[in-house]
């Protein structure tokens, strides 16, 4: 850890030079450069489909760049596999989160590095320094827990540990925070701030402006696959690395809230779900026009509740009406019918069809529009709708035919609110829509919900972004372990209000 | 409009031509492989060898678009094979020739060949319902369950089969009609088409529209890619799984019944591993069991490079255990070339 | 009918004045078929040009086979059904063309070789080597009062039957014991399943029964020689043939191995079919009519009235095991 | 100690109990099996049947754990049974007795055992090692590359098989050491247990061994579980992959020489199927096709419940038809069963 302190902040600990790289229809990237000081924290900015995620693959061994040099500790390197890369002190928080679901938290931590005891697995060794390491961490997890037990965000806190457990050089944090929460990320950069004393380079991507200026130390900025300026952070403000990013003004981060709750369209009365622990005794009222934010802690069971609502988690007891007329959302069948619609939390799992095209993947919602009375497929409204989408969600595509699984991770996440749009719902219920979306993209997606509230459909966001939830809702609703803490009204809560009522029933 | 071709093709890059030719490799590869077989055997090109081709392929085809519909759905269907058996044996036992001697049923009469070819595709259809409701209901293993089911039917098929008066014999003696119905050819002046291949021609385009054009189409690929997002998407699963095993048996009775028309006989092994030679077919033309991936013109040149082979082999004259070997070096060749395009560039 | 491209080369030319024969054998790698495939191929030699098929025990590709040698311009077809219920589709294809077939090994039904002219039979029948294995059993159980071991005058046996629905299999289940009863045998089956031609399923099978009949069982009658080796083994497993623990068994086919046991005495006797002459009298046949002649010219064999040649099956027990032998020679 | 065991059971609530026996469901699927053939035939409880039926599962328990392996590594081996009719050939053919008349190298020396055991164990873990390379490789689907090996095996065995002086005959007359090696049995005072039964035993322990306790074992289930999850994490895919095939061709190499010997004679279709058996009773066991997920203990018990149904019906004097019916219904319900504690409560 002091070896570095005779080095100047000149020395670079990892330099990319001139990196490019280009897939069929795409050149990902166009001659890069990033440079990463010891003890510093880098952060890695751009819109979805900048490149961010690819320069970091060519980086650890995933793809083979196509050109330029990189530079570990003055010495050229190219690795060519992870493998490689681990060896040589970098390690990686993928975005995407890469582990082994049917097995135990300790496997994965160690998987590609167990220890041994001759011939055998160290079992004791394994188990005890998984705990040892959680302990240093504050991670509060089983290392002998299966890890499709987890939570989204404890497999988060995972592979962060696991990233950390190998006391790299370079830890590359490819949005690390997509899917924790307040607390979480607090924690997260206790361990980031150790991490930097004891020397290492953290490479940080993140689309959360307020993590950025709050963490990083320096800030590369990408568009289009090309690098556009590196700063010190206190030489630069959050409006200038949007500038940069976007490639045009963006002077504010939520649009002028214009539109105006009216009658109650929804109405939820004493919903509880089946299979418990999950949602208990939840009640309230969604306006027409209205935004309606769910804020909570990790396992306050919001996901459950608005899969209750869409009919993917099956009710004891409560009711929902629509309209003042009692509907019953069997299954998410039923639930479109009702004109509902839900992004989920989880891209990957339950939002994505990987190996078919962004055509596919944007119309299939709606499939029932496109049959014609010729109970055939209208070819032609189906390409006008995709273009729809990837034109009003901006959508990074080389075109409508190209696998989503292609795509980076931001821009997957707008093709799957455009397929929900296609449908034209009437209540819209979104899951952590803004998950690994930039500023920019952000911005158009609150456009759009405040847009639709316009038309008058109701929304309900649930978000563990403060910031976004204070942004764009009209009201709170507060959940603690699976029941209503309250519920507030946007322009006259604080932070300090929701977070008191986030641990209400713990 | 031919200029706009023109300039269609001089825009195409060399790097697009050979992304173009790898998206297609397959097909470079049946025709490497017609290539192969004519330069060591000019005699090859006939029209009579290529109708031979297509007609023998004509009931694969069938089979194969069934099960691919299935495994583009991310299932399996080992009962297929037994389920062609069990047409095969039932439509022939049904329409024997009223003079022949060793009727199954003596007294039946000569029915119209609609009625038998129905009802087996009924009953085809029913067991593949049945493997669908395992499978989507009850959620046991597509392997399993379709195994499950290959044992029943066979079982099935023999106690119909192994009856008195004439035990287990292979039922012949097929009614002239339902004979024609697969052995004859239209005649388009001068040039005779076999009624198998308008069959199989008629078949493919109705799935290539099933699976391109129509919802069910669209919904088994969701099926196979992403299950769960299926459902979220609103996707019936239980309704388009019950559906897709369900084609999949109506093809095997219809198929089933023309295997028995062409062989001229059948009995309770007629069909027997048919299944793995049509899952090969729909894997070696781009299907994966990965669910949510395959084409139409895929599966028929699947089938078209096997049926290739077969012939091709034979035709040329190599002894019959060097064609197993050759037979399955260019099976792992045909698909190592094919999936040049999935490796990742990285 | 069209093939005139052939014959550029020296060899090619040669070759090309040798008559093509289309040969499918319905399985390949059957142990009888084998020979059979041998004696064809002997007997060949700088008289024909064969194409030779392994159907692979699937009547539609042989059908397939048909049609490709059909397309490659043979003279003559000589075809060993997989299916003999097949028989009226392979001859409406050559017919077509005005093929002549010599069918081998299976017999096609005789409204089938009415059909055509130019169809003749090489065989045996399949019936007869179910009648000679009963004839073999009541002779073996004449001569062995002992073998009724509970006294009861009824012969206790055991049924390894072939595939089912295999004309063979058929046969032999139903005339081997036809023929013992109509030699004044009483018999009672305790067990009869299917061990599908094979030594492992008949070894495994027997495990069984010996489990649950022990002594009880006093036959163990085959329907081939592998499914018999099968029972041997797991005989010998549970102690049979160790001092006068014993236990007649009897197949079908006269493989080496069989031959060998019986020599030991392990095996009372199995039916040899004789490969050499079926495979010798099609080939003949077969040439002939390929060259235009008439089937039987310049042979010592003669056509019944059903238009076949037959060549017998033979009864093997320890006395005359050289007959057999002499086959593999 | 057994204060604790007590305590331990005490504090199980009846919820819990419930979910193990769901966990373990397949064993008690064997054990309703087992009762209810029992309750037919009371005379199946005998040492001798259990007995008998653990002798015929060993080698097949060899086998299955062999493509288990593959399958947890999320692969499949269709080549298993023709490599295991290979093994048998050519152990067979090269330990026959010296005096036996119809040998197949008629001067070829009596050769101690181990010998031809390890030159065919290398052979087949030579052709599992390619079945390797073109999966990991060259990328082919698993399921086309062993295909593509099993008709190659077959051709490649038939032609060593089908031989003058003999041709396609079984190849029997063993080396009465070799039929002693898989036929004999040690004399536990009185109680015999045969030598089938301790190898299959050895081979369950080690491969329970490497499974659990190796880095071989949790590589191969991550590999399986999510392949790029392992790639990232720095295991050598290509490598554990390449070992999970060969030592399964090590495995149907040494049970293809025993399976030779238990039966006294092979043939080119020695082991024909066999695959089929194996991978669905490691279905049954609860491995999945999806990789990952699996134990030695689920194969052993699918393994088991395919030999007692095999038995029992047999030995309950079942027709043989309706045997293929009950074991469908049987394979089916057991999966069924088992598949009941996958279901998500949601
Ligand atoms: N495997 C691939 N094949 C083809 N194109 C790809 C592949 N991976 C990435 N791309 C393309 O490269 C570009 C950069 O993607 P990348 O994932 O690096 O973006 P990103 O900056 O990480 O975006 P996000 O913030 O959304 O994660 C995108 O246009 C994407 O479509
Ligand atoms: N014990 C568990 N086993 C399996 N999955 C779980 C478990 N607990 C939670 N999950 C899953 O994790 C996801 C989030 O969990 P949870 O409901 O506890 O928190 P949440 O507040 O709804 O989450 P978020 O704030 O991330 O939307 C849900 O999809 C849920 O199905
Ligand atoms: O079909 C295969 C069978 O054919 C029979 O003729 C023969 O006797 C059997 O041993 C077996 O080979
Ligand atoms: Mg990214
Ligand atoms: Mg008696």
């Amino acid at each position: 850890m002091s070896s570095n302190n005779s080095q100047s902040k000149e020395k670079y600990l990892l330099e990319m030079i001139g990196i490019t790289k280009e897939f069929p229809g795409v050149k990902a990237l166009d001659g890069v450069q990033l440079k990463i000081r010891p003890g510093s924290v880098h952060a890695l900015m751009g819109e979805n489909g900048a490149g961010k995620s690819t320069l970091m693959k060519c980086l650890f061994g995933i793809y083979k760049k196509d050109g330029g040099k990189i530079l570990l500790e003055g010495r050229e390197v190219n690795f060519h596999s992870s493998r490689e890369a681990l060896d040589n002190g970098v390690s990686m928080v993928h975005q995407e989160l890469n582990q082994v679901q049917t097995t135990r938290v300790m496997d994965n931590i160690w998987l590609g590095r167990f220890p041994k005891k001759g011939f055998f697995i160290d079992e004791d060794k394994m188990y005890n320094d998984t705990l040892k390491i959680f302990k240093e961490l504050d991670i509060p997890i089983d290392p002998r827990e299966k890890i499709q037990n987890l939570t989204v965000s404890e497999s988060q806190m995972v592979e962060i540990a696991k990233a950390v457990s190998y006391d790299s050089k370079i830890i590359v944090m490819d949005e690390p925070t997509s899917s924790l929460t307040e607390k979480e990320v607090n924690h997260l950069f206790k361990i980031i701030r150790a991490l930097k004393a004891r020397g290492a380079g953290i490479i940080y991507i993140s689309h959360k402006m307020a993590e950025i200026k709050e963490i990083a130390d320096e800030v590369t900025i990408m568009r289009d696959g090309r690098w556009i300026a590196t700063e010190f952070i206190e030489n630069i403000t959050t409006d200038e690395i949007i500038n940069l990013m976007v490639g045009r003004d963006l002077t504010n981060r939520f649009p002028p809230k214009t539109n105006e709750p009216g009658e109650v369209i929804l109405e939820v009365k004493n919903l509880t779900a089946t299979y418990q622990p999950s949602i208990k005794d939840i009640s309230f009222e969604l306006r027409k026009g209205e935004i309606l934010g769910i804020a909570g802690l990790v396992g306050a069971k919001r996901t459950e509740l608005v899969e209750a609502i869409f009919g993917i988690r099956r009710i004891e007891s409560g009711s929902i009406y629509l309209h003042g007329k009692k509907i019953n959302n069997k299954n998410p069948r039923e639930a479109i019918k009702n004109k509902f619609a839900l992004v989920t939390e989880e891209r990957r799992a339950t939002g994505i069809f990987p190996v078919l095209s962004v055509r596919f993947n944007a119309f299939i919602s709606n499939i029932d529009k496109y049959i014609k009375s010729n109970k055939l497929l209208d070819e032609k409204k189906i390409i006008d709708d995709t273009n729809w989408v990837i034109n009003s969600m901006r959508v990074k595509t080389p075109s409508h035919k190209t696998l989503i699984s292609s795509l980076s991770g931001g821009n997957q996440q707008k093709v799957i609110i455009g397929r929900w749009l296609l449908t034209e719902p009437e209540i819209l219920l979104l899951d952590e829509p803004t998950r690994g979306i930039d500023v920019g993209a952000k911005y158009e997606i609150y456009q759009l919900m405040i847009d639709l509230a316009n038309k008058g459909k109701g929304i309900i966001m649930v978000s563990s972004e403060m910031a976004e939830l204070l942004g764009v809702t009209d009201r709170i609703l507060v959940m603690s372990n699976g029941r209503v803490a309250g519920i507030v009204n946007t322009k006259e809560t604080t932070q300090e209000e929701i977070l008191k009522l986030s641990a209400k029933f713990l | 409009m031919f200029n706009a071709i023109s300039k269609k093709i001089k825009s195409l890059s060399k790097k697009d031509i050979l992304t173009w030719m790898m998206d297609n490799a397959i097909f470079f590869v049946l025709l490497g492989l017609l290539i192969v077989i004519i330069s060591v055997s000019p005699d090859f090109i006939s029209v009579r060898n290529f109708k031979n081709i297509l007609a023998q392929a004509s009931t694969r085809v069938i089979f194969a678009l069934g099960v691919g519909g299935i495994i583009v759905a991310k299932g399996t269907d080992l009962s297929l094979g037994r389920q062609v058996g069990f047409a095969a044996v039932i439509s022939a036992s049904l329409l024997q020739a009223p003079d022949y001697a060793y009727k199954m049923y003596p007294n039946l009469p000569q029915l119209p060949l609609i009625l038998p070819i129905l009802l087996v595709m009924f009953v085809t259809g029913l067991f593949s319902f049945i493997n669908g409701f395992i499978v989507a209901k009850l959620k046991v293993d597509p392997f399993i369950a379709t195994l499950g089911m290959m044992i029943i039917v066979y079982g099935v098929n023999s106690i119909y089969f192994d009856r008195p008066p004439y035990g287990a014999q292979p039922i012949g003696g097929l009614d002239p009609k339902f004979a024609k119905f697969a052995q004859g050819y239209l005649n388009f002046g001068g040039l005779k088409i076999p009624y198998l291949i308008i069959y199989a021609t008629i078949v493919t385009i109705i799935i290539w529209i099933l699976w391109n054009k129509t919802k069910f189409g669209k919904n088994i690929f969701a099926i196979g890619g992403n299950q769960e997002a299926a459902v979220v998407s609103g996707v019936d699963v239980v309704k388009y799984l019950l559906m897709v095993y369900t084609l999949a048996g109506l093809l095997y009775g219809f198929g089933g019944c023309l295997e028995a028309a062409r062989i001229g006989s059948a009995t309770n092994n007629t069909g027997n591993m048919y299944e793995l030679d049509a899952i090969a077919a729909c894997i070696v033309g781009g299907l994966s069991f990965s669910g949510g991936v395959g084409s139409v013109g895929g599966i028929v040149t699947g089938v078209l490079i096997f049926q290739v082979i077969a012939y091709g082999l034979s035709f040329i004259g190599i002894n019959p255990y060097m064609q197993f070997i050759i037979k399955g070096l260019i099976i792992i060749s045909a698909v190592a070339i094919d999936s040049r395009k999935y490796i990742k560039k990285k | 009918a069209c093939g005139s491209k052939t014959g550029t080369g020296n060899e090619g030319a040669n070759k090309a004045e040798l008559p093509k024969i289309g040969v499918t054998i319905y399985k390949f790698d059957d142990n009888f078929m084998s020979f059979v495939r041998r004696a064809i191929e002997n007997e060949a030699k700088g008289k024909a040009e064969l194409i030779l098929n392994d159907s692979q025990n699937n009547q539609a590709t042989q059908n397939e086979q048909v049609d490709m040698m059909i397309s490659k311009g043979v003279k003559a077809l000589a075809i060993n059904l997989v299916d003999p219920q097949a028989a009226p589709t392979i001859i409406s294809k050559a017919k077509q063309e005005n093929i002549p077939i010599i069918f081998f090994n299976k017999e096609p039904s005789e409204e089938a070789m009415k059909s055509y002219d130019k169809a003749w039979y090489v065989g045996t029948t399949s019936s007869q080597s179910g009648v000679i294995q009963g004839q073999l059993i009541a002779k073996a159980w004449k001569a062995h009062p002992e073998w009724d071991k509970n006294g009861d005058g009824k012969m206790q046996y055991v049924m390894l039957k072939g595939e089912p629905g295999h004309p063979d299999a058929e046969a032999r289940t139903k005339y081997s014991i036809e023929t013992i009863v109509a030699e004044g045998i009483e018999v009672e089956q305790l067990e009869l399943q299917t061990g599908m031609w094979d030594t492992v399923k008949g070894k495994e099978l027997m495990d069984a029964w010996l489990s649950k009949h022990g002594d009880n069982i006093e036959f163990v009658i085959a329907n081939n020689d592998a499914m018999a080796l099968g029972a041997l083994q797991s005989l010998q497993a549970n102690g049979y043939f160790e001092g006068d623990k014993f236990m007649p068994v009897v197949g079908v086919d006269a493989i080496p191995d069989a031959l060998e046991q019986i020599k030991k005495g392990l095996m009372v006797g199995t039916v040899l079919n004789d490969a050499k002459n079926q495979g010798k009298a099609t080939l003949e046949l077969a040439l002939n009519v390929a060259n235009g002649k008439d089937p039987l010219e310049g042979t010592e064999w003669k056509l019944d009235d059903k238009k076949a040649v037959r060549v017998p099956y033979v009864a093997i027990t320890k006395d005359n095991i050289e007959v057999a032998e002499e086959a593999y020679k």
